[in-house]
Parts: structure tokens; sequence; C-alpha cells
């Protein structure tokens, strides 16, 4: 009997559909309800600070040349006055290229620039979306909790000296080392 | 001061600020700028959008309209094929040489009132696509009222950039007719939204850590949004 | 390296030497090979004159023992500029011809080198029917001749260009060639370009003998059926199509022109929008052939975590494919309950890759970071939740009787005449060969997994959607062994050319960090060679055919892709058919447009 | 003598309810696709979204009103409103409860089949006038198409008139007292369903205005209020589809307990969601599939089916 | 006289002129016009029909083939066939079976040109015009696939 | 009175498609006069009908129609025939050609 | 009653006169629908309720579509040749012999004598029980006559659609 089996085969089809009217829709209420956005999420990119609070980034540009469409602009300085160490005068990122690619997060030496679960970026107006240091920096340490540049580099910083770091040895005297 | 909640911008007045140019134009008629405020909600709750898509962007701008997303719930699901049609066009996607002639005359075959979007990176600005073949942004071209960047911008993202167009649209006042009254469309000085989140973002200090998921049940058939409480901030 | 794959490459040089042996010796004379190059790849790649060139290709077509049927690539190099030419003949252009034989499982690199100023090859479209747009975009990207060919003309770029874009002297960079302007004059003669007229083509707009006019109508660049910037003008005979001239190049992104710009390392996220739906699949190919260059091996971790993430895409794909053709035909609802299931595919992703439609995900040498704790839950519960959804979508589209009455015996399409046109994964499969490289070329470990290759056997639209959704299944199987013998180990390999070195790594030790500072502001340098691996994508075979000339970028990247021989099949396939078949045909062929264009 | 006041009162009750529903179901057709599609559909305009359709109306009347000057101008404008009127006007005969019905013309159905031939019109001549390739497209479809199936709905009408032996819906209805005309015409429903559908160019035969292939079909070129017409038109005419079909084969007003009008309200708002649950589900034919459907199997059956039952009633008479 | 209900449906039709006459005749006063903004005059292709956004090739108003013309056709002349059904349609007791008879006969004649037509092939959409030479003639059979898909592998 | 004066205006139409078909050169309005002329004769049969309350009226009326449909199937056909063959819808033309 | 007759007879005129005029030949058909939807309320105002709804369907729902369909078929042709032939002077002959035929019939009519109207009801079943009674013969005539306007019509088609040019 093929028309019955048609027919059969046609309102199995409808029934499918109609039970969706007793399930509940799937649907996050945005703006509302918040998705949920998974920790590795590449969203809105920030600069973070070390968790004793100073800026990670070291200015080392490598975020810049591992970033395919060149977005990432900084420049370096080490003004004494302000920072004991190199940090960037400016950072400029441009939000209008940027492809949340992630290699400036894998490439940066520090965990200064990171990617977040954020994406609400939109604006009216296209020089809104470049945004500067003080759009990034946020003011704590954003995904990588621990990390220290400086406590693991053999540099001195205000709080801790020369080979205190991570798997340092206390450091050496160098004129023990004279014959 | 103008402020970001619930995806919906608090303190954005259009530039007559309810007394201007205007209603005073018209003769202070309460009624006339009660009238124009319908208007004004009615087409910013009715924005179809066309149904013209370029490249990957073009995918997560049909995947808002599905069921986790659901741009239906604004209205906006109406995608009409003919521009004749459409309000909105979104120009979703790498915006190439040889499509941008095909993407000015559909804007041109649009009739008032129409509204861009610029999705994505690659319609921002060319994005990646540094290329010869490749437009380095739709605003060469075209006039934008809304870009959204995001390589591709996840769907979410089209719903925030779609409430940001509505709280525009529905601050606009354009002519009631074509015969009477002020026939320019006054359009309200939009806020940078980069400045009027910038407070809330820097203050955030710590997002979840990337080698653990914080929540594995987001399978399950039904796992719904939730108030966003991934950032901690210190306030 | 391990034994078996090593083993394998010997065999596969022992039969390289017999092949070039076998058709040196039908021409029996000692110069007829101006010379046999060398590959990382081990395809044999054979030199010959350019006279020469129709009797070889006529001769491995169809002479040989065990021929060649498929024309499977067809491109050009621009060898000017290039370092470590040694060994091979002095060429300014060299084009290449990649041929494919089922029965020995095994491919042909002819190149033909030219130079001066004759920059003109006979043309080879009477051999193989889809010679016509690889031919077309060779012109069009390179400037080289084809004689004889029917319509030689721009394929990609649009008719107003000027140049030649691979080319080396060619800018490649958009802001390099000054701001994009419309002015309304160029506006109206771009406008003109595009029109369609019918005489260039050869068509008539009046049928003489029942006396009507034909109609030609622009399906696309935007329209509701074509999934894209694809442009079909359709000549039609009331509902009828009469012909069908397909108009691509509205996606062209360039990426060949850029991949010669980018480091090794930084190419890979333009990969992923090759195919925008793959995500993973697309990066296979490619970081595949880079390791075959750097003789890199690929920890066994990072194997199946490429391997659980590619099903994981292909799923993500064919569900697309699935929603948009049951939507082609008109149903509203599937396509929603498709994408619902997609969007936890692309949860999974996001949690593990952290990106949805482009993952970025995997690096030369592994993948980008190690799994997080708690992956298997999510893939569990996904394996768990999936296999009944499909049931559904089964009863609801592929057992409904109108859909059936929509896509049973439309589209058909031969064995022979898929593999002369280039046909790949499902769409050849739907024809009745099993042909996946998956299995009969392993790669990336997929001889470890246990698994089927769906067919079916009238290469029609209903057969070729039973293939896919067969094949969902079969991905689904490969995705649940992953999860229950994911191995332990590294993601990446330690090889000093993957890029970048292991993260935690790099955070503790200068050494590494040094090679990363290296690696991430240079480049890796690759030793000079050339590669390709075609891989099994969700749509066909793509393969990436790298030339490196020993530095930090890619000299050459060749891109072959699936739904290019798929689209230019299209007009074949639907001639005669109805207006509305048409939409179903696009429904069934899966294909994107930026894989078409590139 | 007319009751004007009672005309009246029925005129404004029919004309502004049809209207209204129309207008209401723009908003629960996607509510409802919307909650099938497990999703919510627009909610958030006025209460449970239930104002989308006003925000749509406006936003439709104040879009601009444009005609083309490629199309043939008077032809153009007219053509929405054919849409409506025939709708509209076939609402005149349709009895909602006793005595509750505009006009009761003794030739009820055959208003219904005049008003349904010439509905045709709009399709053909809008897709015409447009001077649009895809809209001509879809007006040659629709000629074919709805031509047919309008024969098939005639016929597999009849055979409820057969039974009840009248033209007169009201009286239709009446004879249905004790057993709706579903049973014993239970071939002559589905016939006049799917030709139903056909004629209001509701999925599976929505060829005319076919998304995937032809754009928007025959209205491709219409904006504003008159594309506007064209979709109230279209909610319209699955209203009186549903209404038809209440009347000829599920005993109209007649059922239990509740009041007549509650009853055949709640008739027809089952059969309008069914059919948006058929556009929900089911794809769409091919326009030739369609078209030898209707002619090889339709037809036919119709014929017998008239035959059959004309034999029945009678032999029954004895 | 005036109780004949051809009055409501004259009253009732003057009401729905209204309606339509408020929905044709308001939206050409309303709303923004193009033509009035200087930016937009310049934009030649609003005036262009919409063809995928790309300038159309000839105009759409061509000669189509004639088969759409045998399908009117055929229901212009069953249309008049289910005229005289209608008629008896209404009246079964009353012309009884003599009026049965008849009408089977009737039935039957149309039947039978129905199968003249449909053996003709007047009634499939057979494609009659030029079939491209390149194209492989596959005889359309049912995909056995269908097996395949049944006993579902995994 | 009704009567008569709707058979006066069947005489007019009778004239109007009689005026039609002896000026128009088209083939098509030729038809489309005759088509007038047949709905002059109908409303004169169903005028003539509600005269005499005799219901013959009506079937005549049917049968009119009939005649109709069949005469406009074929005679389309044939303009639709003679006019690709010929290019023109021109009636005089047409009985050129003939000879 | 009279003053519908009156409007719908007016219109029907007006109508007609418009088709017969009309250089554009979807306009003159549509006008022509206008016209037999006029005529149909006149049937009906003259108890001719079936014919009123066949004229509605039948003519205005089917043969004027074949008609605007094949207008549609012809293209461009319909239109164009219109133009140039349509002048004033073509109308003078005709319709002086209308003029003259419409008085002469105009004056019979008027000096006629008739018996008064009866039973303007003609019910529907009325028309039925004549069809398939009397007229029984006729009925089957008629589809006599539709068996050979369909086939022949369909080879008509067909041959258009088959036959080598001729000229
Ligand atoms: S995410 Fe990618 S594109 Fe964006 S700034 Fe970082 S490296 Fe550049
Ligand atoms: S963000 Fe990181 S990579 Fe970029 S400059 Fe600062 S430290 Fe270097
Ligand atoms: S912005 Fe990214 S996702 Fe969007 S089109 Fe461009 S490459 Fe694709």
């Amino acid at each position: 009997m093929k028309p019955l089996c048609y027919i059969h085969d046609l309102l199995l089809g409808l029934w499918i559909v109609f039970k969706r009217t007793f399930t509940k829709p799937v649907t996050v209420q945005y703006p509302e309800e918040r998705p949920y956005l998974p920790p590795r999420w590449r969203g809105r990119i920030v600069l973070t600070r070390d968790p004793d609070g100073e800026e990670r980034c070291v200015a080392c540009y490598l975020c810049a040349v591992a970033c395919p469409v060149d977005c990432i602009a900084l420049q370096a300085t080490d003004n004494p006055n302000a920072h004991e160490r190199r940090y960037p005068e400016f950072f400029r990122i441009n939000f209008s290229r940027c492809i949340y690619c992630g290699h400036c997060e894998e490439a940066c030496p520090t965990n200064a620039i990171q990617l977040i679960p954020d994406f609400e970026q939109s604006e009216y107006a296209r020089r809104n979306l470049i945004y500067e240091k003080e759009d990034l920096l946020i003011s704590g340490t954003g995904k990588y909790h621990d990390y220290n540049f400086y406590r693991v580099a053999g540099v001195k910083t205000r709080d801790k000296d020369k080979r205190q770091g991570e798997h340092e040895l206390p450091p050496v005297d160098v004129r023990s080392l004279m014959p | 001061m103008t402020g970001w909640r619930n995806g919906r911008l608090e303190g954005v007045r259009s530039i007559d600020g309810g007394d201007g140019s205007l209603t005073s134009v018209v003769g202070q008629s309460v009624l006339f700028a009660k009238l124009q405020d319908l208007l004004a909600w009615g087409r910013k709750n009715s924005l179809w959008p066309l149904n013209f898509g370029l490249s990957c962007c073009f995918v997560e701008m049909a995947t808002s309209l599905t069921s986790v997303y659901d741009a239906a719930r604004f209205g906006a699901e109406v995608v009409r094929g003919s521009p004749r049609q459409a309000d909105v066009l979104v120009v979703s996607g790498t915006v190439f040489m040889k499509v941008a002639p095909v993407i000015r005359q559909l804007y041109e075959q649009m009739l008032e009132p129409r509204w861009v979007i610029s999705m994505g990176s690659c319609s921002n600005s060319g994005g990646m696509f540094d290329a010869y073949s490749v437009v380095q942004g739709v605003d060469k071209f075209l006039p934008v009222d809304v870009y959204m960047p995001g390589c591709p911008p996840p769907p979410h993202a089209f719903m925030e950039c779609l409430l940001l167009l509505q709280n525009m649209v529905g601050s606009e006042r354009r002519p009631l007719s074509w015969w009477f009254g002020p026939q320019e469309v006054q359009k309200p000085i939009m806020p940078s939204m980069r400045d009027a989140k910038r407070e809330e973002r820097t203050r955030q200090r710590e997002y979840p850590s990337i080698d653990v998921l914080p929540r594995t049940d987001i399978l399950s058939p039904h796992f719904a949004g939730q108030p966003n409480g991934l950032s901690k901030d210190n306030s | 390296m391990n034994p078996r794959s090593s083993a394998l490459r010997e065999a596969s040089i022992g039969e390289q030497t017999e092949l070039v042996a076998e058709i040196a010796s039908h021409f029996s004379s000692e110069e007829y090979l101006t010379a046999v190059q060398s590959t990382k790849d081990g395809i044999p790649t054979i030199w010959i004159e350019k006279h020469r060139l129709r009797e070889t290709l006529r001769f491995v077509k169809s002479k040989i023992p065990r021929p060649f049927p498929m024309l499977f690539d067809l491109s050009a190099t621009d060898e000017r500029l290039r370092r470590h030419h040694e060994g091979l003949p002095i060429s300014a252009f060299t084009v290449f011809y990649h041929l494919f034989s089922f029965d020995r499982n095994q491919s042909l690199r002819i190149k033909v080198p030219l130079s001066g100023e004759d920059l003109s090859l006979p043309s080879i479209v009477d051999l193989w029917p889809n010679a016509d747009w690889y031919e077309r975009e060779t012109y069009d990207m390179f400037g080289i001749q084809f004689d004889g060919h029917p319509f030689l003309r721009r394929l990609l770029m649009p008719s107003w260009w000027n140049g030649h874009p691979l080319r080396k002297d060619h800018p490649s960079r958009g802001t390099e060639m000054g701001q994009f302007q419309l002015p309304p004059e160029k506006l109206v003669m771009t406008q003109e370009a595009l029109q369609f007229k019918p005489e260039d083509w050869g068509l008539s707009r009046t049928h003489q003998d029942p006396d009507f006019d034909y109609m030609f109508i622009n399906l696309g660049p935007a329209h509701t059926g074509t999934h894209g910037v694809l442009r079909l003008v359709a000549q039609l005979a009331g509902e009828e199509i009469v012909n069908i001239v397909p108009d691509i190049g509205f996606h062209h992104r360039s990426q060949e022109k850029i991949a010669e710009r980018q480091t090794w390392h930084t190419f890979i996220p333009y990969t992923d929008r090759v195919d925008y739906l793959q995500g993973v699949l697309n990066e296979m190919p490619y970081c595949l052939a880079v390791e075959r260059l750097a003789d890199i091996e690929v920890p066994q971790r990072a194997q199946v975590i490429r391997v659980m993430m590619s099903e994981f895409y292909r799923l993500a794909s064919h569900l697309v494919w699935y929603g948009t053709f049951a939507q082609d035909i008109g149903a509203l609802s599937p396509v929603f309950y498709m994408f619902n299931d997609r969007e936890r595919i692309l949860a999974i992703a996001e949690a593990i890759c952290g990106g949805r439609m482009h993952p970025n995900w995997l690096r030369i040498g592994g993948v980008a970071r190690d799994l997080p704790i708690g992956w298997d839950q999510l893939v569990q519960q996904f394996v768990d939740w999936f296999p009944n959804r499909l049931d559904e979508y089964e009863r609801l589209v592929m057992d409904n009787p109108i859909f059936k009455a929509r896509t049973v015996g439309i589209g058909g399409l031969s064995l022979e005449d898929a593999i002369a046109w280039g046909a790949t994964g499902p769409m050849l499969r739907a024809c009745g060969l099993p042909w996946d490289l998956r299995k009969t070329r392993p790669y990336s470990g997929y001889d470890q997994f246990d698994f089927d290759v769906p067919v079916a056997t009238n290469g029609d639209c209903y057969g070729r959607g039973v293939v896919h959704v067969l094949e969902m299944r079969q991905s689904l199987r490969i995705i649940r062994q992953c999860l229950d013998s994911m191995p332990s180990g590294h993601y990446k390999s330690l090889n000093p050319l993957a890029t970048p070195p292991m993260k935690e790594h790099t955070m503790h030790d200068i050494e590494t960090l040094i090679h990363h500072f290296v690696g991430v502001s240079w480049g890796p340098v690759l030793p000079p060679g050339e590669a390709e691996v075609p891989t099994e994508s969700s749509k066909g075979q793509t393969s990436y055919y790298l030339t490196s000339d020993g530095s930090q970028v890619s000299y050459r990247t060749r891109i072959r892709t699936p739904s290019f021989a798929h689209i230019q099949m299209v007009p074949f396939i639907v001639r005669g058919e109805l207006l509305s078949d048409l939409l179903a045909v696009l429904g069934s062929v899966d294909y994107v447009l930026s894989d078409v264009d590139r | 003598m007319i009751d004007w006041s009672h005309t009246a009162l029925t005129i404004g009750i029919i004309l502004g309810g049809a209207l209204m529903l129309a207008g209401l179901l723009i908003w629960v057709e996607r509510r409802l696709l919307g909650i099938w599609q497990e999703r919510y559909g627009p909610n958030r305009v006025g209460p449970g979204g239930c104002l989308q359709s006003l925000a749509d109306m406006i936003k439709i009347f104040t879009k601009e009103d444009w005609i083309p000057p490629f199309a043939d101008k008077a032809v153009f404008v007219i053509t929405p409103a054919i849409v409506v009127i025939t709708a509209l006007m076939s609402f005149a005969v349709v009895p909602i409860a006793p005595s509750f019905v505009i006009a009761d013309l003794n030739m009820g159905a055959m208003f219904f089949l005049a008003m349904s031939s010439l509905a045709a019109y709009s399709v053909i001549i809008g897709g015409w006038a447009s001077n649009s390739k895809f809209a001509f497209l879809g007006s040659l479809r629709a000629i074919a198409q709805l031509l047919s199936y309008e024969v098939f709905m005639g016929l597999s009408l009849m055979g409820a008139v057969l039974l009840a032996g009248s033209f007169n819906l009201s009286d239709i209805v009446e004879a249905q007292r004790h057993q709706w005309f579903v049973i014993p015409q239970f071939l002559g429903f589905l016939g006049f369903f799917m030709a139903g559908l056909a004629e209001a160019h509701r999925t599976p035969f929505d060829m005319p205005e076919a998304e995937a292939e032809l754009v928007a079909g025959y209205h491709s070129e219409y904006s504003g209020m008159k594309f506007g017409m064209f979709f109230v038109g279209e909610y319209l005419s699955v209203i009186l589809l549903s209404a038809m079909t209440v009347i000829l084969f599920f005993g109209g007003w007649h059922g239990p307990w509740l009041p007549p009008v509650m009853w055949f309200v709640l008739k027809m708002a089952f059969f309008i969601v069914l059919i948006i649950l058929i556009r929900a589900t089911w794809p769409r034919f091919r326009f030739d599939q369609l078209l030898s459907f209707g002619w090889k199997v339709v037809m036919p059956l119709a014929l017998m089916n008239l035959l059959a039952t004309g034999g029945v009633v009678l032999w029954k008479q004895g | 006289m005036l109780q004949d209900p051809i009055w409501q449906i004259c009253i009732y039709g003057l009401a729905v002129g209204f309606v339509i006459l408020v929905m044709l005749g308001l939206p050409p006063l309303l709303g923004e016009r193009h033509w009035k903004k200087s930016e937009r005059r310049s934009e030649s292709a609003t005036a262009i029909p919409y063809e995928s956004g790309i300038r159309p090739t000839g105009t759409a108003q061509v000669r189509p083939p004639v088969q759409y013309y045998l399908i009117a056709m055929f229901f212009v002349i069953f249309d008049v066939e289910a005229a005289y059904l209608y008629a008896w349609a209404v009246a079964v007791p009353e012309t009884g079976w003599l009026g049965f008879v008849e009408v089977t006969i009737f039935v039957a004649i149309l039947l039978a040109s129905l199968a003249y037509l449909w053996l003709t092939g007047a009634l499939d959409w057979n494609a009659q015009y030029q079939r491209p030479p390149v194209r492989h003639h596959q005889k359309p059979h049912v995909n056995e696939a269908k097996e395949l898909y049944d006993d579902r592998v995994a | 009175m009704l009567t008569t004066h709707a058979l006066m205006l069947a005489i007019l139409l009778f004239g109007l498609g009689l005026v039609g078909l002896l000026s128009r050169r088209n083939i098509l309005y030729m038809l489309l006069s005759l088509e007038i002329m047949l709905n002059a004769a109908s409303l004169a049969f169903i005028a003539g009908g509600a005269r005499w309350g005799q219901v013959d009226g009506e079937v005549m009326f049917l049968f009119i129609l009939t005649l109709a449909a069949a005469e406009v199937s074929v005679a389309l056909g044939i303009v639709l025939q003679l006019s690709y063959r010929f290019h023109t819808l021109d009636a005089d033309a047409f009985s050129e050609m003939k000879g | 009653m009279e003053v519908l007759f009156y409007i719908a007879a007016a219109v029907t005129f007006l109508a007609t006169l418009r088709v017969i005029t009309h250089v554009h030949p979807v306009h003159a058909l549509l006008y022509l629908v206008v016209a037999l939807i006029a005529l149909a309320l006149i049937f009906y105002l003259l108890g001719a309720q079936f014919a009123a709804a066949l004229e509605i369907i039948i003519y205005g729902g089917a043969i004027m579509v074949l008609f605007i369909f094949v207008v549609m078929l012809l293209g461009p042709l319909a239109v164009e040749q219109e133009k140039s032939w349509l002048t004033p002077g073509t109308w003078v002959g005709p319709s002086v012999l209308a003029l003259v035929l419409l008085g002469e019939v105009g004056y019979l009519i008027a000096a006629g004598d008739y018996l008064p109207i009866s039973g303007m009801e003609t019910r529907q079943k009325g028309v039925s029980i004549v069809l398939y009674g009397p007229y029984i013969i006729g009925v089957e005539l008629a589809s006599m006559l539709l068996l050979p306007g369909l086939i022949g019509a369909y080879h008509l088609g067909r041959r258009l659609s088959k036959e080598p040019r001729s000229c």
C-alpha cells in the first residue's frame, strides 16, 4: 500500500514537528539572559596586570608581528618615572581589522595580551573600534591568574631581587668566581 | 550620561531632545511628536533584513535566526529576498571588488527608509583580507549605520548590533510624509559604545582559567543563558 | 616517523620510479622526459616539453594500463623569483597537471615549463571537460594562453581587471592599490561589465523552431538559493533549463596570493576561511603538507585530537548542508533543528578551540593547546544525544514523500562523468565508488579507526543526500572511538620547526623562548621542496600544494578545493531539468563559495 | 426590509474580525513557527509580542510606496487590491452561526468559487505587470497551478453540495446537524483542502512565490503596503480556507455545549494551525509534479467521488 | 425585493472598497520618497528591475513556450464541464437515475479525454525543447541506496 | 421594464462587439469582440428567460458558454500558431498570406 | 433593484466601450472582466443566479485568463502593432453600420408588446431539472463539443512546439 505509506510518512513528519509544542525553546534570551561563553572563547582583547597590579606588557612587539593582519600598534618606552622597566607608551588595537585569531595571545611571552569571553563590541562609528590602552587595560590578571614574568625572568623588580624567581638559584657573588 | 544596560542604550535622545526643531516647525504639537514616536517604534521593531550574504559572516547571521539565538524575538526574522521589501542591508562578509557594484545596486534598489549593518572585520575594513581583490571596508561606497567587529561576529553579537540599530532607529525622526513637514531625516548623535563601556570593562579583574571547563552541562537540551558571572570585578 | 608510514613511503617511492619508467618506456626515447623531479610528497613528478603535452596526457588518461582518468588539478607557478630551483628545467612559468588514478591509488604530476614571450599551451578541454575552468583560472591568474579553449576569458577576476594577480609582479595588498572608490561612472561601467550577454557565450536569445524567447535570468549573486555569491545565468525555456553559465569570482579572496606573504604559521587562520563551514578540516591538509615539508612527526595525542575535531567539523558542515538542502526543497523547520545541533557541536568547539567557525586550532606539529579538563564529558553528552536526532531527521526529511519526489532521480550523474569532471567526496561516492581518502590513503592516523565508507548508486540528489546522512553516523562513530581511547602524550611535536613551541615551555625556559621569539617574529624557515597532501574534507578532496624555496613564507601555495570542481559540473548536471531541480541539485551538491573561489 | 442595523453590525464584525485575524495571524504564524522550531518567535513587542503585527503594519504603511517605472503602472496598482477584495468578498457568504452571515446567498458556494477564480488574476497580472523576471516566472507558474486547482476545488466541493442539495452554505451546515460531511466525503475534503492550499499558495504548493528559487515570486517588485496587501491577502485566504473547510465538511457551527460561534472559531483555529504546521514541516512540490498530481490523481478521484456520492444518494432515496 | 441578499453584498462591497481605499490610498501619502532626496537622485539602479543585483539581460516579458497555454486551455474546457456537474450536483434527487446515467456518460467522456491527454503525454511536463547533446541520457530509476540506507550502520 | 432594458443593453453590447469586430485589425481584438457579442446573446437569452419566467434562458446560456469555451481555446490556439509563423496579429495579413 | 441594474448596465456598457477602444490588450481584457462582473450582477438581478455565478467563474475566471495568457505568450507583439493600426478613421464605417442596426432592433423592442414579468425567482434546481430533463441531448452534445475542442486545441498547441517552421 504505497499511498498509505506516503500518508503515514507525511503525518509522521507533522507529528515530529508538532511535538515541539510541548518542549521548552532552547533560545537564550539575549540581552536579558547572557549566553554562556567558555573560558577559551576568543573575544575582546584585554591587556592584563600581573598579580601585583603592574602592567604585564613589556612592549616586546611580539604580538604585533605575530598578528596576521597587523592590527596591533604599540610603542615601547622605559620612562623610569612611570615604571621601572619597559612598557608600552601607547598600545592600540584596531578591532575593525582584528580577526580574533589569538595569535597575539599565543605569542605574548608575558601573558599580557589576552582574548576574553566577551563579544559586545558593536559600534556606530568605525573610529570607535580602535581601542587605546586605556580601553584595553583591565584591573586584574585575566585568564592566567598567577603568572608574573618578572618572577620567572632574572630581572630585578620591585618585590624581588635578581635570581629570586621560580627555579632560580640565589644570586652568585660574581667576585667569588674570580680566581 | 548614556549607559549600556541589558542591551538597551539608556539616555540616548534624538537631537531635538523632544522640544527642539521638529515640533517647533509643526507648531508644538504634542500629538505630532507622539505620532513620530509611534512610527519610530514601529520601524524599530520591524527591521526586515535583506537576504544577502557574502561569506562566512553570513552563516553566523543566518545562525542568529535559528533556535539558540532567535533574532525573531526582535521581529527581524522576516528575511526578504527582494530589496524592495527589506529595510536593512547586512553586509555580512568579505566585500570583493567584483561584488561591490552588486552590493551598491542592491542598496540602491532598496527603498526608504533603509539601513546598513556592516558585519565582520572584512566588511568593516577588509579584515584579514588585505588583498588585491577585496574592498577595504564597505563604507568606501555605502553609508554604514552600525559596525560589528568579529571574524565572524558570533550570532549574539549580531543581536547586540540589532539592538544598537533599534536604538538608533527608535530615536531617529523621519518625515511623516513626503508632501508636508520637514523632509530631512534627523539622525541622533550616537554615542561611542567603547567609551560607554570603558569604565565597566577596565574594572574587570579575572576570567576563568582556560584549562578547566567551568561547566560541562552546556549540552543538556535546555541549558539556557545565565546572568554573566564569568568576570569578577572588585566593585 | 613511525615505521608504518616510512614503510609506506618507501613503497611509494618504488611505485613512483616504476610509473616514471612506464611512461618513459612507452615513448621509448631517453630525452622524452625533460626531468624527473623528486618531491617531498612522493608524487611522481615529470617535466615534459610543451609539444609533447597532449600525447602524454592522452597516453596516461587512457592507454596506460590502470590509467589516470581524473584531472585532479591544474594550475601554474610563477618561477621567476624562485630560489633553489636546482636541477629543474629553466622556466618562467610552470604549468602543472595533477592526475589521479583510482586503480593505482596514485597521483601523477606533469609539469610543463614555459618561458620567454610565448606563454601558451594546447588546451586539453577535449580530454577532460573539467579542464575548462582550470585553464581559465590559470589564464586569469597567470596570463597563460590555452590554444583551442572555447571560452578563454577571466574566471575569477572581473573582466575589467588589469594584470594577472598570481604573477609575482602583481600587487598583493589591497591597501597598496589605492583606496577603492565607486563613482557613478565606474559603477555603471562595472555593472555593465557584469551584465550577461548571451551572444558572448554563443547562446541565442530566441528559439527558432517553435518560436519562443529564451529567458536569461540571473540567479545570484544575491539570491536565496545559491548559498552565497554564486551567480548562475540560466537560459530558460519557460521553466526548463536549456543551459547555465556560472559566473564565479564574487568570492575570490586571493588566498593563494596571501599565502605568499604570510609566514607558514600565520597562514593557518586563513586556511580556516577557505571552506568556512568546516573549520579544522581545512587546516588539516595545510598542516600536513607543511609537516611533510619540514619532516615533522606529529605525536599520537595530537593526531587523535585532530581527528576528533575534524570529525566534529565534518558533522557541523554536513548539518549545515542537510538543513539548507531541506530548506531548498522547501521544508522550513528541519534547518532549525539541524542548526541547533550544529550549535552543540560549535559549543564543544568553543570550549576546546575557543573559536566557533574559525577555530584556528591546528598548529604546525600538533594542535594549539591541550584539551581542557572536562572535554570528555562534553563529547560524551554529544554522542549520547545525537543519534536520536539523526533518526528524527531521517524521518522528517529523508523519508518524506515530497522530499523524495523532489530528489530521487533528479540530477543524476554516472560514475564516468563524475570522474571526468573531477568529482570527489560525497559527490563521487553517491555514484557508487567507495573512495574515501581516510580509508584509501590514511593520514593523521585514520587507519587506526574503525569506520565504513557509505555509497549510493545513482549519483542523484537523493543519493548524495543518503551518502551525507550515512557519513554523519560514521563520523559519530569515529568521535566515539576518539573519546574512548584518547592517548596521552604531547599535544604538539617537540621538533624545533613546530611552531609555535609549547606555551608551557616558552613561559619557563629561555631556550624555547628564543625559539619562540625567532619563530614568531621571523617565522619558521622550512627547507626547500614541494609537498602536497590531499585529505578528505567534508565536501571532497582538499589539498594544499606547497612550494617552499627555503624561506619563512611559502613560495607558491596551490589550494585545490572540491567545490570548484563540483560547481563546474552543475550546468552539466542540470541541463534539461526544471528550474526547481536546479535548486535541488545545488542543495545536494555540497559546496561553499569561498571553497570555489578561494 | 433589510434590518439595517443587523446588517451593519454583521458586516462590521466579519470585516473587522477577518482583518484583525489576518493581522494577528502574521504574528501568530511567526510565534507558532517559533515554537515548533524550538525557539520563541517575536515576543518582545508588547505582552508576548502581540503588538508585532502592529509594528509591522506601521512600518509597512510608512515604507516608501513605489511604483516601478518599468512596470505597467495601472495594473501594478490594482493587483494587490484584487487579492484583498476577492478574499474579503468571499467572507460575505460565510455563515459563522445561524443567521450570522452578511448575505445568505442561495449561490453561496458558487459565489465562493467565483471569487476564488477571480483571485487568480492578482498573481497572474501582478507578475506580468512587474516586468521583472522572477515575478514573471512566478506568474507563469501561478497560471498553471491556480487554474488547474480551481477545477479540482469546485469538483471536490460539489460532494458536499450534493449531499445537502443546495449551494446555500447555511443549508449545507444545517444538513450536517447529525453527521459531518467529512465522513461520507473524506476524499472530497482532502481534495478541497489540497486545492485550497494551492489556491492560497501555501506550502507545499507555494510555487508562485517559492523563496528558494524565485526570490519572492510574483510580488518581487512590490514594496510597502502593496506588498503588505499580498501578505494580508495570503492570511485572509488561509482564514477563508479554514472557514470553508469547517463549513463544508466539519459541521460549521454545530457542536455541543459551547455557543455556535465558539465552535466555529475553534474549528477554524484548528485548521489555521494545521495549515501553519504543514508550512513548518513539508517541503514544496515541484511545479510540474503539482500539475500532474492534480490532473492525474485529484481530478479522477474528485470525479469518481462525485459520481459515487450521487449514486449513493439516489440509491438511498430508493 | 429588498430582502435580496444582493443588497448586503453590495453594502459589504462598499465597506471592502473603503478598506482597500485606505490600504492603497494612505501609503502613497506617507513616508519618504527617494526622489525627494538629493543623494538618492543619482541612484540609477533603483529603477532597474531586481534580478539578483545584476542588470537584467533583455526584458522580462519574453514569449514563454506554449506548454503553459495547454494547461490553461485544459482548464477552460474542464471548467465548463465542471459547470455541468455543478448543475447536476445540486439537484441529484430531482433528476433521478436518468440524470445519473446522463452524468455518468458525461463524466465518462470527460475521463476519456483526460485519459487521452494522459496517454499522449500532455499532462507530463517533459522537456520538449533543445536537449543538450552532451548529456548522457539516464533512465530515471529509483535509488538503490535506499536499501543501504535502511540497514543503517553504527 | 427591467427585462426590456436588459434587452436594450444586450443590443447595445452586441453593437459594440460588432463595431469592434469590424474596426480592429488585430485578430486578438476580433476574438474579444466576438466574446462581447456572445455575451450580449447570453444576456438576451437570460432576459428573455426572466421575461417569461422560464429557466430555458439559463440553459441556453450554459450552452453558449460551452460553445464559447471550445471556440476560444481552439481560436486562441490558432492565433498563437499564426502569430508564431507570421510574426503578426494582423488579420488582413493572414488572408493575404494564405493566397 | 432598478438602481443596481442601471448602475451595472452603465458599467457594462462603458467597460465594453473601453474594451474595443483600448490599445493595450491586457488593459482591454481587464475592462472586459469588469464588464463581465457587472453583467453577472445583471444576470443575478434578472433572477438567473446560476448563470451569474458561471459568468464569473467561467467567463471571468477561465476564458479571460486564457486570453490574458495568450497576450503574455505573444509578448511585445500584442502591444506594439496595435498602436499603429488604431486610427480614428477605422471607427467611422463600423460605427455607422452598428448604429443603424441598433436603431432598427431598438425600435422593434420598444414597439413590441410584452407580457408582464412573472416568476423572477428562477430557482437553481429548475435549471438542473430542465437541463437534465428536456435538454438532455444538449448536455451530451456539449460534451461531444468539448471533447474535440479539447483535443483539437491540444494538437494545435502541440504542433507549435513540435512542427518545424514552414515559412
Ligand atoms: S587576535 Fe589575531 S588579529 Fe587580533 S590582534 Fe591578536 S593576532 Fe591580531
Ligand atoms: S602584549 Fe605581550 S607580546 Fe605584545 S608587546 Fe606586550 S608583552 Fe609583548
Ligand atoms: S570577517 Fe572573518 S568570518 Fe567574516 S567574512 Fe571575513 S573572514 Fe569570514
